[in-house]
């Protein structure tokens, strides 16, 4: 990751990849459909099937959870009167004061994660660029500090930050959690970008150069279309990362920007916990990332390969 | 399946005795000094109080227009705060902006916030056991001068309306080892937990048994309820739920309360040093017995057991009784709030070797923040609050219960609520008097009781008992120098 | 690099720009990550100060220490039962969830009409936050009314006790990870399945070789690096454990699940004991950061092997 | 139209690897100057020096007589064919060569834009390719692709990076035919980078040697056919590769003659100014040789080692006094072990000193660089 290689490497293999999924199917997979179906096959067939009972059972399991009424909560298990009153719960629809503003705290979650990102990738991409493009003193240096916050343990940071949050007014804003995540996600980012650049070969740039085009123009222009799966793939991982962190929002918020991981946990208080209204709430938190992972299936696994393998 | 092959984690055990041997010797632990008898944090002196700014008569709109800020735990009696809030606003013009947290996170937030020194939130919910750790830095307003002056207290609010020994255990010196009273008023009561039995009355019925007096009868009636219960229509039943988990809050209810009854202490005053005592030949056998219990008669998985496990278990039929908090059992008893409601009824618990009735209490009190800039307005609060006006609404409205306050106990209304709670009441007239905070109070008091409860966790996965004790006592002893 | 003189050469031209501003430029491109970073620098600098200092509830006024936090924490075998569970957990989560991970993958590269459908809810379980994650599994392993024993009952294994010996609360705080961790693992192989060259292969299939001599002779050595990159990940991760171990057990039973970063919690935040939970996080620090250097070094040179296939 | 001069440009990356040992070439206006240099040289770098895409160490390049320094690189209007083409893989051919015309220093209305690329893609015969993906080019197809984007846009210097390495051998030599009648490389001045050696016969004005990042020799196609500098311009030209032979100057009864092979290569050396007992190494290009022994030429008497054919000719290599010597004669049957005589051409003699490696020139060296080259004339392949 730190090592010092000179910063105009030619990869050859660069543009081939970069073209796309060509070689994906006739890959070392051996695809077999295109040949007669074996025992081993449906034996293979059904230990994938196993994994994915144990991935899945638990999210099926939550999903009958939130269907399930407060009295039925702990003496059914398949067979229950299903309710939507959980839901309603969570959204605010039903009339006790005991609701907890989760709606609130949704868009809460999605301003201080799309925020956080989007402050990743704006100030992550030029920075991944520069580490691997230029070779200028400090970059090690620099770089390495830039990823060392992801090896810090959150709590780490937490109380000095608070203290800092309460002076300068950032306490309960979604600035301050958006600048907070930056922890979480521009490492993440300029990690996963860089070796993107360093993938691509510098040539389609400096073509673009020579063609016309300033270096901004040239990086907007021929670079970022070329590493779009792998900014759809960091900014998802960012995203999945933000969205589910916990200890952050829960110190360095109240009431007014406090996220979803901390309001799902509200319906455990209370006279009883309500692992009902948790899961419905976790269900509903499940959404954005989910829609955002199915918007860019298409360039996830493409995206994820070659930016996390380079150190 | 541990129930019959415990010793899996013996050796384990076994290898972290020698772990905390390195340490020290745990022959010299017994009368090892854990701290001397001094004041910890700042006393403050009634005249340098704000209270003393406050004069003229009592005015509630003397802070119109003025935002305060609350934190707050998600409980039934925040519920029952919210919901009267305007009231509030109405009577004095102040607004109350409040940020709300569940309980397994809502202390570490509100140490976070005392410790950072920024006075975020001006009142917030605390424990009396809160008092000792958050009273000595100075954390907390002294809120005896408020009470006591006239010009900022209004005439009715009846301070000894509030029961004693919930006013006394708010109320310390922040001396190491002194009882409590006799000091500042560091929290105001708000609602309180006695622990008692709660157990099931139709399988009791069923199975023709009564709930224990002695602790002998508790171990010998859990095992027949174990034994019996599922044989009788109750399938997965065993016979009493306790808090199990490795936290300080696995000692505080039926633990403590029996063990104090029992004879057991925490701390010794020797001279002037306070001396950890849970080693003693009292307190070993204790252990031993609750442990057996436990084992025998439990949960399987019990050392994961946090207070909404047991209220779980019991609602859901799967405990045939607890001993915890007597409102947790009111919770499961109302309409909806469990597939059991209303099978449920309360006893004492057994009576210690001299018929004492000890109980230790939970008390959810309002503290203020010393560093608050509106301690006149959150004054204004605290004292409406725990007022008598609110407290009677809360009670009888929503569910305020356990009352802090004579009046509302004895209010007809309320008496009526709770009718439909089998010997609710009659149990918390029996014990009432000798309900109180059974802890010493001093600052380690979470550190100390969390590793208390790991120790019995330990003793429950069949480690020797006085071992497992002596450690203890050695690793607190140690963990204060 | 021309000697800059009063008049530059060029520098009335089209396209000028100075040496100096281009010897700034890479600065200039970091610079926006940097001022960030630098605000989180301070509150982290702040960090390893108290770490120095004795601050803890009932000292309001701390004063410094030099290492003498880090000399008590060393000599202390709670450091060391935390750093051993931590260790424990580590490569225990770390392991599983590289094999079956690596399993999965391969069973889903073989693209057949089953895994086709199935890869597309590979990713669901790393969507919910492990915190919830772990409160949901909680539930599911209670004794009493979970639903794992009662499904588990028709096959014999009704009735376990999911945490309640140190063994077997390690093996479920594990499972929970190993449930939400493997798909990150799996994908990130998958990824790496997916982009290895083919000509390799149709070699080995012309030549008559078996699915396993191609498998450890050639799918693994290529694959080395994306599966080393997961292990860094994870093993990283997993070293920092807290979420899983907090909401199952708060580190019980006993002290068997103490992890490091759980005892830091617990003496900074719920004791009040801020400066030794300082040191531990700091300590914790460094181990992670050393441990990440090395493996890196190693995903370095698997590099190189891999790229001399 | 510009010329083109390096001054001492000096390339290091990091502190060890030097790349550029400090250049000077000065190109003229339109000319089509050729650097070969086997790989490692530093070929590419220069060119990248050139367009400003990397920043010489120390020196400068003028453009125009302009010190570009200081000049970004898009403005230095110089185009280059990259050795990987690079091509941008997300867009079409047309979008490909299109991308410099719509940039905002070349930009053409499309319409324009449209006829400039028709007329170029049917001069490189790809104008049926126009709306198919990089990735769906043969190698051939790209490299034509590299130049078409290359030629439509106005550029003062074109930049051309080994643009037929990666073509098969046939298509090289009939591409290297149809880049030397291209109108725009004949009328701009390029830098056309290379290792082949042909390519730079055939198509540079002048030609530049360049190895590990020093400039070994500049000159005209024949000079440096001719009157190598050294041994190593010597070898870099020309297959099968000169015949090099170490011996010794001695006197002999008509003047000084070249013994080596342990007596075996015995050569008179009444062209040279040379005293006997100097140390020399002797070149011979394999095609200056003939088969058997002819009148007025010096014979070498050798048996067959090895026999090559190459199409209608063939590589014999003889074995004489311990040393291989190749010669190419038409076909006829050899058979390993036969005693065969060749005959060299006294005046083809290449000379050099055994110490440095430098050539000593001939007494009629200007004559001779003015001579046609005979491997020019063979069609290869």
């Amino acid at each position: 990751m730190a090592t010092d290689k000179p910063s105009q490497q030619v990869h050859q293999q660069a543009i081939p990849e970069a073209q796309g999924m060509a070689v994906a199917a006739s890959g070392p997979a051996v695809d077999p459909d295109a040949r007669p179906r074996s025992i081993g096959g449906i034996g293979l067939d059904l230990l994938t099937i196993a994994y994915f009972a144990f991935a899945l059972f638990p999210i099926i399991w939550i999903l009958m959870l939130s269907f399930k009424s407060q009295d039925q909560l702990f003496t059914t298990y398949f067979r229950f009167d299903p309710t939507l009153d959980s839901y309603k719960a969570v959204l605010g629809l039903s009339s006790t004061t005991e609701s907890v503003p989760f709606m609130k705290y949704f868009l809460n979650s999605l301003i201080a994660s799309f925020g956080a990102v989007a402050v990743s990738l704006l100030v992550g991409v030029p920075a991944a660029y520069a580490f691997a493009r230029y070779q200028f003193k400090g970059a090690n240096d620099m770089l390495f500090t830039l990823l060392s916050f992801r090896f810090a343990p959150e709590l780490m940071v937490i109380i000095p930050v608070y203290v800092i949050y309460q002076k300068i007014g950032l306490f309960d804003r979604h600035l301050g959690l958006i600048w907070v995540y930056q922890l979480i996600t521009l490492p993440l980012i300029v990690w996963i970008l860089r070796s993107y650049f360093q993938d691509l070969t510098p040539e389609l740039e400096q073509s673009a150069m020579l063609d016309g085009y300033n270096r901004w123009q040239a990086l907007v222009k021929v670079v970022v279309p070329l590493v779009k799966p792998g900014i759809a793939a960091a900014a998802l991982l960012a995203f999945i990362f933000a969205w589910n962190s916990f200890i952050f929002p829960f110190i360095l918020t109240g009431s007014n920007a406090q996220t979803v991981t901390v309001g799902a946990l509200a319906f455990m208080g209370g006279a009883k916990p309500r692992y009902n209204v948790t899961a419905a709430a976790a269900l509903i938190s499940l959404i954005p990332p989910l829609v955002l992972a199915l918007s860019i299936q298409r360039y996830l696994v493409r995206g994820l390969t070659f930016g996390a393998v380079k150190g | 399946m541990s129930r019959s092959n415990r010793p899996l984690w013996m050796d384990a055990l076994t290898a972290r005795r020698s772990r905390r041997g390195v340490i020290g010797t745990a022959a010299g632990f017994g009368a090892a000094a854990f701290a001397s008898k001094l004041p910890l944090g700042p006393v403050a002196a009634a005249q340098d109080s704000a209270a003393a700014d406050i004069t003229g008569d009592f005015n509630w709109k003397r802070e119109d227009g003025k935002k305060i800020k609350a934190l707050l735990n998600v409980h039934p009696y925040t519920d029952a705060l919210k919901a009267d809030l305007q009231a509030f606003t109405d009577l004095t013009g102040i607004t109350v902006e409040y940020d709300e947290f569940p309980e397994n996170n809502y202390f570490d937030k509100l140490t976070v916030d005392l410790q950072s020194g920024q006075g975020t939130y001006d009142v917030f919910m605390l424990g009396a056991y809160m008092v000792w750790q958050y009273g000595p830095p100075g954390w907390l307003e002294d809120m005896k001068p408020w009470i006591e002056n006239p010009s900022a207290t209004n005439p009715e609010y009846a301070w000894d309306d509030i029961y004693e020994n919930l006013r006394t255990a708010d109320n310390w010196s922040l001396k190491v080892g002194e009882p409590l009273g006799g000091g500042g008023q560091y929290a105001l009561p708000w609602g309180f937990e006695a622990n008692t039995i709660i157990y099931n009355t139709e399988v009791f019925d069923k199975l023709g048994v009564a709930p224990a007096e002695t602790m002998d009868d508790l171990v010998a009636l859990a095992a027949t309820l174990t034994e019996k219960a599922p044989g009788a229509g109750f399938a997965d039943m065993y016979g009493i739920a306790t808090r199990g988990s490795r936290q300080w809050a696995t000692i505080h209810p039926g633990f403590m309360t029996q063990y104090s009854r029992e004879g057991g202490k925490d701390f010794e005053l020797q001279g002037d040093a306070l001396v950890p005592v849970m080693n003693s030949d009292v307190s070993v056998a204790f252990h031993e017995k609750w442990a057996k219990m436990m084992k025998e008669s439990g949960p399987a998985n019990w050392t994961n057991y946090f207070w909404y496990e047991v209220g779980t278990d019991l609602g859901a039929g799967k405990a045939a009784m607890i001993y915890d908090a007597d409102i947790l059992g009111y919770f499961q008893n109302q309409e909806g709030g469990s597939a059991n409601a209303g099978k449920f009824a309360w006893h004492p618990g057994p009576k210690g070797p001299d018929g004492s009735l000890l109980t230790n209490q939970w008390i959810w009190s309002l503290g203020m923040n010393a560093k608050s800039q509106n301690k006149s307005a959150a004054w204004l609060f605290l004292q409406w609050a725990t007022g008598k006006d609110h407290l009677t609404m809360a009670a009888i409205e929503g569910n305020m219960v356990n009352p802090v306050r004579a009046s509302v106990v004895e209010n007809a209304e309320f008496q009526a609520k709770m009718a439909n709670n089998k010997n609710y009441l009659e149990t918390f007239n029996a014990i009432i008097q000798d309900t109180k905070i059974l802890f010493t109070p001093q600052p380690t008091f979470f550190d100390a009781t969390t590793l208390w409860a790991g120790s019995l966790q330990e003793i429950y996965g069949g480690a020797n008992a006085k071992e497992t004790l002596d450690a203890l006592v050695g690793d607190i002893v140690n963990a204060a120098e | 690099m021309s000697v800059a003189t009063a008049n530059p050469p060029g520098s009335e031209q089209d396209g000028y720009v100075s040496p100096a501003r281009r010897a700034w430029r890479p600065y200039f491109l970091v610079l926006p990550a940097l001022l960030l970073t630098i605000g989180i620098l301070y509150p982290f600098v702040q960090g390893v100060i108290y770490s120095f200092q004795n601050l803890k509830a009932t000292r309001p006024n701390p004063e410094f220490v030099g290492f003498r936090n880090y000399q008590r924490i060393l000599t202390d075998n709670d450091f060391w039962h935390a750093a051993w569970v931590t260790a424990k957990f580590a490569i225990g989560a770390t392991a599983v969830e590289t094999l079956l991970g690596v399993g999965v993958a391969l069973l889903l590269a073989r693209n057949s009409k089953v895994s086709s459908f199935l890869e597309r809810f590979l990713i669901l379980p790393l969507m919910i936050a492990p915190i919830i994650a772990t409160i949901m599994w909680r539930l599911m392993m209670q004794p009493s009314v979970g639903i794992l024993n009662y499904i588990l009952k028709p096959i014999g294994l009704g009735g376990i006790a999911w945490t309640d010996t140190p063994a077997m609360a390690m093996f479920s705080v594990i499972l929970i990870d190993v449930w939400i961790y493997t798909p990150f693992v799996a994908l990130l192989v998958l990824a790496g399945l997916r982009s290895l060259p083919s000509a390799p292969f149709e070699a080995a299939a012309v030549e008559g070789a078996g699915p396993w001599f191609t498998f450890r002779n050639l799918t693994l050595p290529m694959l080395a690096p994306y599966i080393l990159v997961a292990v860094i990940f994870r093993f990283m991760d997993s070293l920092k454990v807290f979420d899983v171990i907090w909401g199952l057990t708060q580190g019980g039973p006993g002290d068997a699940l103490i992890a490091i970063q759980p005892k830091a919690y617990q003496e900074a935040i719920s004791f009040s004991n801020f400066s030794t939970g300082q040191t531990y996080m700091v300590i914790l620090w460094a181990i992670v950061y050393l441990t990440t250097r090395l493996l890196i070094s190693v995903l370095g040179r698997a590099q190189a092997r891999a790229a001399g296939v | 139209m510009a010329t083109l001069a390096l001054k001492g440009v000096r390339k290091e990356y990091g502190k060890s690897v030097v790349a550029l040992k400090g250049l000077d070439l000065d190109i003229g206006d339109g000319e089509f100057f050729v650097l070969l240099g086997p790989s490692g040289a530093g070929k590419t770098t220069t060119l990248k020096c050139v367009a400003g895409l990397e920043q010489p160490t120390l020196g400068h390049v003028e453009i125009g007589g302009l010190d570009v320094s200081n000049i970004e690189p898009n403005a230095r209007k110089v185009a280059m064919a990259f050795e990987n083409y690079a091509l941008y893989p997300q867009e079409t051919v047309y979008d490909n060569i299109a991308f410099p015309l719509r940039s905002r220093r070349y930009y053409r209305e499309p319409g324009e834009a449209q006829s400039i690329i028709e007329r170029v893609t049917t001069t490189l015969g790809i104008n049926h390719l126009l709306q198919r993906l990089p990735r769906e080019l043969s190698g051939g197809q790209k490299q034509r692709v590299a130049l078409a984007r290359v030629l439509v846009r106005p550029a003062d210097v074109l930049l051309l990076d080994e643009p037929l390495s990666h073509l098969d051998a046939k298509l090289r030599a009939a591409m290297r035919a149809e880049l030397k009648s291209l109108g725009e490389l004949q009328s701009t001045t390029s830098l056309y980078v290379t290792h082949d050696y042909l390519e730079a016969l055939a198509l540079g004005d002048r030609i530049a040697v360049l190895n590990e990042g020093e400039l070994v020799q500049v000159g005209t196609r024949e000079e440096i056919w001719h009157r190598p500098v050294n041994t190593f311009v010597a070898k870099a030209f020309g297959q099968p590769q000169i015949n090099l032979v170490e011996g010794e100057v001695i006197p002999g009864h008509d003047g000084p003659r070249f013994h080596g092979a342990n007596g075996a290569v015995d050569l008179p050396m009444h062209g040279f100014d040379v005293t006997p007992g100097r140390k020399v190494i002797t070149g011979m290009r394999p095609r200056d040789l003939v088969m058997d022994a002819k009148p007025g030429m010096a014979h070498i008497k050798g048996s067959v080692w090895v026999t090559e054919p190459l199409g209608r000719q063939q590589e014999v290599t003889l074995e004489a006094g311990g040393q291989h010597i190749a010669v190419i004669t038409p076909l006829s049957s050899l058979a390993i072990g036969d005693t065969v005589t060749i005959s060299v051409p006294v005046s083809r003699i290449l000379l050099f000193d055994a110490e440095s490696g430098q050539r000593i020139p001939a007494k009629d060296d200007a004559a001779g660089a003015a001579r046609p080259i005979a491997e020019m004339e063979v069609s290869r392949g």
